[in-house]
């Protein structure tokens, strides 16, 4: 029995003669409408101290990221930053979730994921600095690059968690995607394909209430995103997107559930965008302040904190180390970005194709012309 | 840039084609657009604005600023984030007697709704024996040059002038963005409007009250008796630049702004070109396949023997567009245009 | 209050401070796993009895008319034909729900639906015929051109219901999809725009067990199609396809719900294609003898003549008037498209804009100057 | 049909480029492409087919007959019904190391996947500084000739001519339908593969063993001393026998198989313009925007001083694609391209 062969039957209602097929039942694809929470409830004691801990050293190394990538775009060194501040629980979580085979496919928010992956920041941000579209090695770091039209990384994450699995390798692909991505044609179908093919696929769906000025009431009207799910036979899961220890469960599960072959599993996480959309962004247009500040009562540091410190597990030490290890990156970033990139105009012609094709080669020569030319005039 | 549009160019080319405008007031192309969807609005309620952030934003450049405040929601219409899902909808409200105009937020974010584009938007009318004409308005801010990140800057137009049953216009002046995008919501067809994203925020005067300019010609923005730059939309200030670097040279460059890809001006510019003999096509998206190659192939089909030296293009190069810090070398300059014209084969002059 | 305002409030989860807004109660949306049935039930008896005929009658005419078609095929007279044979219930009911101010868009297989909606046979097959690409008049007969690029034709049936609703009238559009044609993106735009609009639209999938060659199981893995309803928010309804009278009510409902401002409903009817996917196609490469002669046990004429003997109402005139109809039917198609149409080749140049451009004026003289040419020729 | 391919054009027009096909055997056009695809399969187990009906059926055409009995539904997969979805798909699966070749069912069917294509497919390798090639290949029978209702006839060659980072290959040949597949599935690139549908049938010899040619190389199908026809795919027969036609009326015509038209094959084309200074385009896409207007324009700046007549092109009207009864006046036939040939001013020759 190959790994496709479990799709190959007919369902065929029952009241037919011989009719056998029964339809799949759609009661566990459902979520719960009250998303899944950790903290401040009984279910955080049974998480490991040191992933808590972990969990929040991330967090607020991934918070100061956020304002220092902010930072950098007020100064003129990156191009412009969807800052993901808020929504911190969700990067980190779906970065830690992953095993070093895994594969992360992003959206242009989700830089934090990726450098929680391990990927340097200046790699990580070279697309939105403007100096390189992508500036990691996606196969080396098994991670995608950011993906700027919406919803079209998710069929890239089916095909890749397809393909391992055709190869026998317990490969799992997780793909980011917002609200405002679900309403795109390629979210309904990688969705569908993933779960036809029962492919090993993590859908996570950071609901953070916009899509840039557009709330989510005019973007759908289901009880919920996760409801999507049913609709292709997959289990929906809600979460409270700023709870880390909720969201690494919840995503946990999915991830070992894809990897035993239990196939896709889409993953709602109720967040916010505390700043503006990106920096060019002005929210004000779109939103009130009343409802921002409702949401840093709901920071997911916050929260983080008061659980640690529930359970006795927030000592100074720990605060120190994270706050050491932020300002560490902070300076590294303030560091790396300070210089203007040395860039070959050349590079464009680079990686087109193969080999570049005769065109190109005249192309080239005719750009070395000019900057030749150009180099004259300023030696002049 | 240069302030004045005409609705054809002057019988001879040592007029200038400039009008005076009475009554203009000075605007960005952006306001100037965000008055014409106003006034359309105002004159037509059939005129209905949908598209990704057109409400309270106003757009991600504003075009829509205010719209649904004085319309409401039901005139100017926040969509869910889904460009065919948009366009589709659009079909259908055309359908029923409406005038839509879609708001594309960015160049390459139109491709998701190329197949309602290609299959239904434009073929619509011929599939129905006329019965069901679609005057559909598809806004599309498209070109480079503002620092954008990856798929914010394609120069996407060649995919809509190879496609049958599409008008295809693009303005270069504030004037003609309100005049020839009042004229496309006006029109019974479906016309996709290329909004040059670089020039939004260039201001110039312009006279809302001024006469609208029907679609499909083209204007000489400057004359010239040496060569005439052909081109459009975003490049044209950049031609205007280089035919006044060219006075140096010793060139007196004549620039000729098409305004309208489909349907194409042939008689304005091949009476520029037979007088001329010489002539450089300009635009920003990659040569190959591009706007450019037809207006070269049939300006040589129509102007042979007036032609002294063979039609030049000066365009992007084949390549996905570039990083922003490398894009000022990507799109054609004023040194890249006037090196074409050198290599109009002036000996041969004498 | 306009009829947007209903969107314009964001729905916050209930454990955020100040959060009220209640997230919509999935229940209601989710079909019934099995179909709803008429015949065989007590519900039978409640209906109209006059409507019971009318639908007999129906069916019979639109088996003949399918029938007939697919002669004209093997006798040269149509290009192609997707016979709806063993769908005439859906076919039928569609168009007779429909008041005369309503719109129908249909597939490229609904050309029953669209003569049973009145428009000439002669008209509604000028595309399979391959003379013309649509026929009718759509604006006069309320009815979309035949659709072929899949699940198009959906958001367009939910921008006109949207204007008809700004516009304050009562008019429904009612979609024909295929299973198939549900793993579209566009299926999935429409729907969540349908939905979120709260648009008169209702969208009938008939899933006839094949899109071409590809079974249900390839295509989805959902509990049924109908189940996606509740990913938008909006109710799923699951009917046996081949039982006219349920199809007519379950689709009246949703008419009428539409109408009267309750917005869309998704429908999914169980039914087969008891013909191959054209006249073109080889359907004996995927799919057995024993499951289509299953079906035909399950006929939708058959389940009606028992339906209606069950009740009485089966009487010898209705039986010779249905036939007589459905023979004048064949017969007039037979008559129509025996002669080969008087077509004029300069119609390439005609519509293609309101005036044609000056290079279509230019093209049309060239073709005319060829026709002249080619007629002298002739002549000679 | 010429049942011959050569890998470059012989040095001297005046020699035949007909090679002799050892071990051929005769095959239509669509078998040869399932060879193509079985062999490819055989050879490298990275090579996966995706697509519609592709599996049981073979596909409309049974292009990938028997491929599903032979290596399975993992090899050879019937997808669910979304073209975009296959694409993003497909995508993934050459960013973990296969090597996809996707079946669009027809050419207007290929429009939902256009993102997919045009922001990742033909950009992948480039924004990753070459980490993530994608070597997938996309097979689109496209244009038509064969009595298909409409959204089943479009030339839409343009569209992909047009997208910088995209390989676009079409066959003339059945020869080269086996040749250039194989090539393209070896490619390290994406390729576009646009199948001639109403060439599918036609059936001539050929030999699956004959080295693979290399794709970017133009072949001269006939030699000729009066003008050359430009062509490529579907129109290649038609040129042919318009060559074969003309000697009747004096013209001895040479015929230009492109084979393929990203990367161009400029050296070829320009080589055989400049020794006969005439040369018709010829390509059933419509005119305006089409792949020809790039022929014309290129060859036109390459070759002005040997030209003695523009390069004219003979194309599809600007229209929607007409129904089936009425598509013989839109395709050029032969008349059409020898009333072209007829106004290359042969006056001018004395
Ligand atoms: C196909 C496509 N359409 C439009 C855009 C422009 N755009 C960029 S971000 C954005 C909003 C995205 O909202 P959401 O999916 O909720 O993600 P968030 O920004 O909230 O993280 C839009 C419309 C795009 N990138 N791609
Ligand atoms: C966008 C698009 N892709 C592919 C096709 C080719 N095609 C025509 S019918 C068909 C199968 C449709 O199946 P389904 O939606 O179940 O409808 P049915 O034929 O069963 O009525 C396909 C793939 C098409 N018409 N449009
Ligand atoms: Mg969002
Ligand atoms: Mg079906």
């Amino acid at each position: 029995m190959t790994v496709l062969d479990h799709r190959h039957h007919t369902p065929v209602p029952g009241w037919l003669p011989g009719a056998t097929a029964p339809r799949a039942d759609p009661a566990p694809l459902l979520p719960d409408l009250s998303p899944v929470r950790a903290i401040g409830t009984p279910a955080l004691e049974k998480y490991d101290p040191a992933l808590l801990r972990e969990l929040y050293r991330r967090l607020v190394v991934g918070r100061r990221y956020n304002q220092q990538a902010t930072t950098l775009t007020k100064q003129g060194r990156l191009a412009v930053y969807p800052a993901s501040t808020g929504q911190e629980a969700c990067q980190v979580a779906a970065a830690l979730v992953l095993g070093e085979r895994d594969w992360l496919f992003p959206s242009y928010r989700d830089t934090l994921a990726v450098v929680s992956r391990g990927v340097d920041p200046l790699e990580a941000l070279t697309l939105l600095r403007g100096s390189a579209h992508t500036g990691y090695d996606p196969r080396a770091s098994r991670t995608a690059p950011l993906c700027t039209p919406l919803a079209t990384q998710a069929p890239h994450a089916v095909g890749l968690a397809h393909a391992a699995r055709l190869r026998g390798e317990p490969v799992v692909a997780l793909a980011m995607l917002g609200d405002g991505g679900t309403s795109e044609g390629d979210f309904h179908e990688a969705l569908n394909f993933a779960a036809v093919l029962g492919a090993p696929v993590v859908f996570l769906v950071q609901n953070n209430g916009y899509a840039i000025s557009v709330p989510l009431s005019a973007q759908s009207a289901a009880p919920s995103l996760a409801h999507k799910a049913v609709g292709y036979g997959m289990p929906g899961r809600l979460v409270d997107g700023n709870d880390a220890p909720a969201v690494h469960s919840v995503l946990t599960e999915a991830v070992e559930r894809a990897r035993a072959g239990g196939g896709p599993t889409l993953v709602e996480a109720l967040t916010y965008r505390i700043d503006a959309h990106t920096n060019a962004d002005d929210a004000t247009r779109y939103r009130t302040e009343p409802e921002v500040a409702a949401w840093r009562e709901h920071d997911p540091i916050l929260l983080m904190e008061r659980a640690l410190r529930g359970l006795g597990l927030l000592d100074d030490r720990l605060v120190r180390e994270a706050a050491d290890e932020a300002e560490a990156l902070a300076a590294r970033m303030r560091a790396e970005f300070h210089a203007d990139p040395a860039l070959d105009p050349m590079s464009l012609f680079a990686h087109v194709f193969a080999e570049p094709t005769p065109q190109l080669r005249e192309q080239a020569e005719q750009l070395a012309a000019e900057l030749a030319a150009e180099a004259e005039v300023a030696d002049r | 840039m240069s302030t004045a549009s005409h609705p054809s160019p002057a019988p001879t080319l040592g007029a200038a084609a400039v009008r005076n405008t009475s009554g203009a007031r000075t605007a960005s192309m952006a306001q100037a657009l965000n008055s014409a969807l106003r006034d359309a609005m105002r004159e037509d309620p059939t005129v209905h604005v949908l598209g990704e952030d057109v409400g309270a934003l106003g757009g991600v450049f504003r075009i829509t600023d205010g719209l649904t405040a004085e319309f409401g929601p039901e005139r100017c219409l926040d969509t869910p984030l889904a460009e065919a899902g948009i366009l589709g909808t659009a079909i259908g409200m055309a359908m029923y007697g409406l005038r839509p105009v879609v708001e594309m937020q960015f160049d390459a974010f139109a491709y998701p709704a190329l197949e309602q584009l290609f299959s239904h938007v434009a073929k619509m009318r011929n599939r129905t024996a006329g019965r069901l004409p679609l005057p559909i308005t598809v806004r599309i801010p498209y070109g480079g040059g503002i620092g954008g990140v990856e798929h914010h800057s394609d120069a996407s137009e060649a995919y809509y002038t190879s496609t049958p049953g599409l008008h295809v216009v693009t303005p270069g002046t504030v004037a003609d963005a309100y005049g020839l995008l009042r004229a496309s919501i006006a029109s019974d067809d479906p016309v996709v409007f290329l909004e040059p994203k670089r020039l939004y925020w260039g201001k110039a005067d312009f006279d809302p009250a001024a006469p609208v300019e029907p679609i499909g010609r083209a204007v000489l923005r400057r004359t010239g008796t040496s060569a005439v730059l052909i081109t459009y939309g975003p490049s044209l200030p950049v031609c205007l630049a280089a035919a006044e670097a060219a006075q140096a040279e010793g060139w007196d460059l004549a620039v000729l702004d098409l305004r309208t890809l489909v349907p194409f001006d042939d008689e304005t510019v091949c009476r520029v070109v037979r007088s001329l003999g010489r002539a450089v096509v300009v635009h920003e998206a990659s040569g190959f396949g591009g706007t450019g190659a037809e207006i070269a192939a049939r300006v040589t089909e129509r102007c042979f023997h007036h032609l002294a030296a063979p039609v030049l293009r000066v365009t992007g190069f084949d390549v996905p567009y570039p990083p922003p810090m490398l894009e000022h070398h990507h799109l054609p300059g004023v040194d890249r245009i006037l090196d074409a014209v050198a290599r109009l084969q002036w000996e041969d002059r004498g």
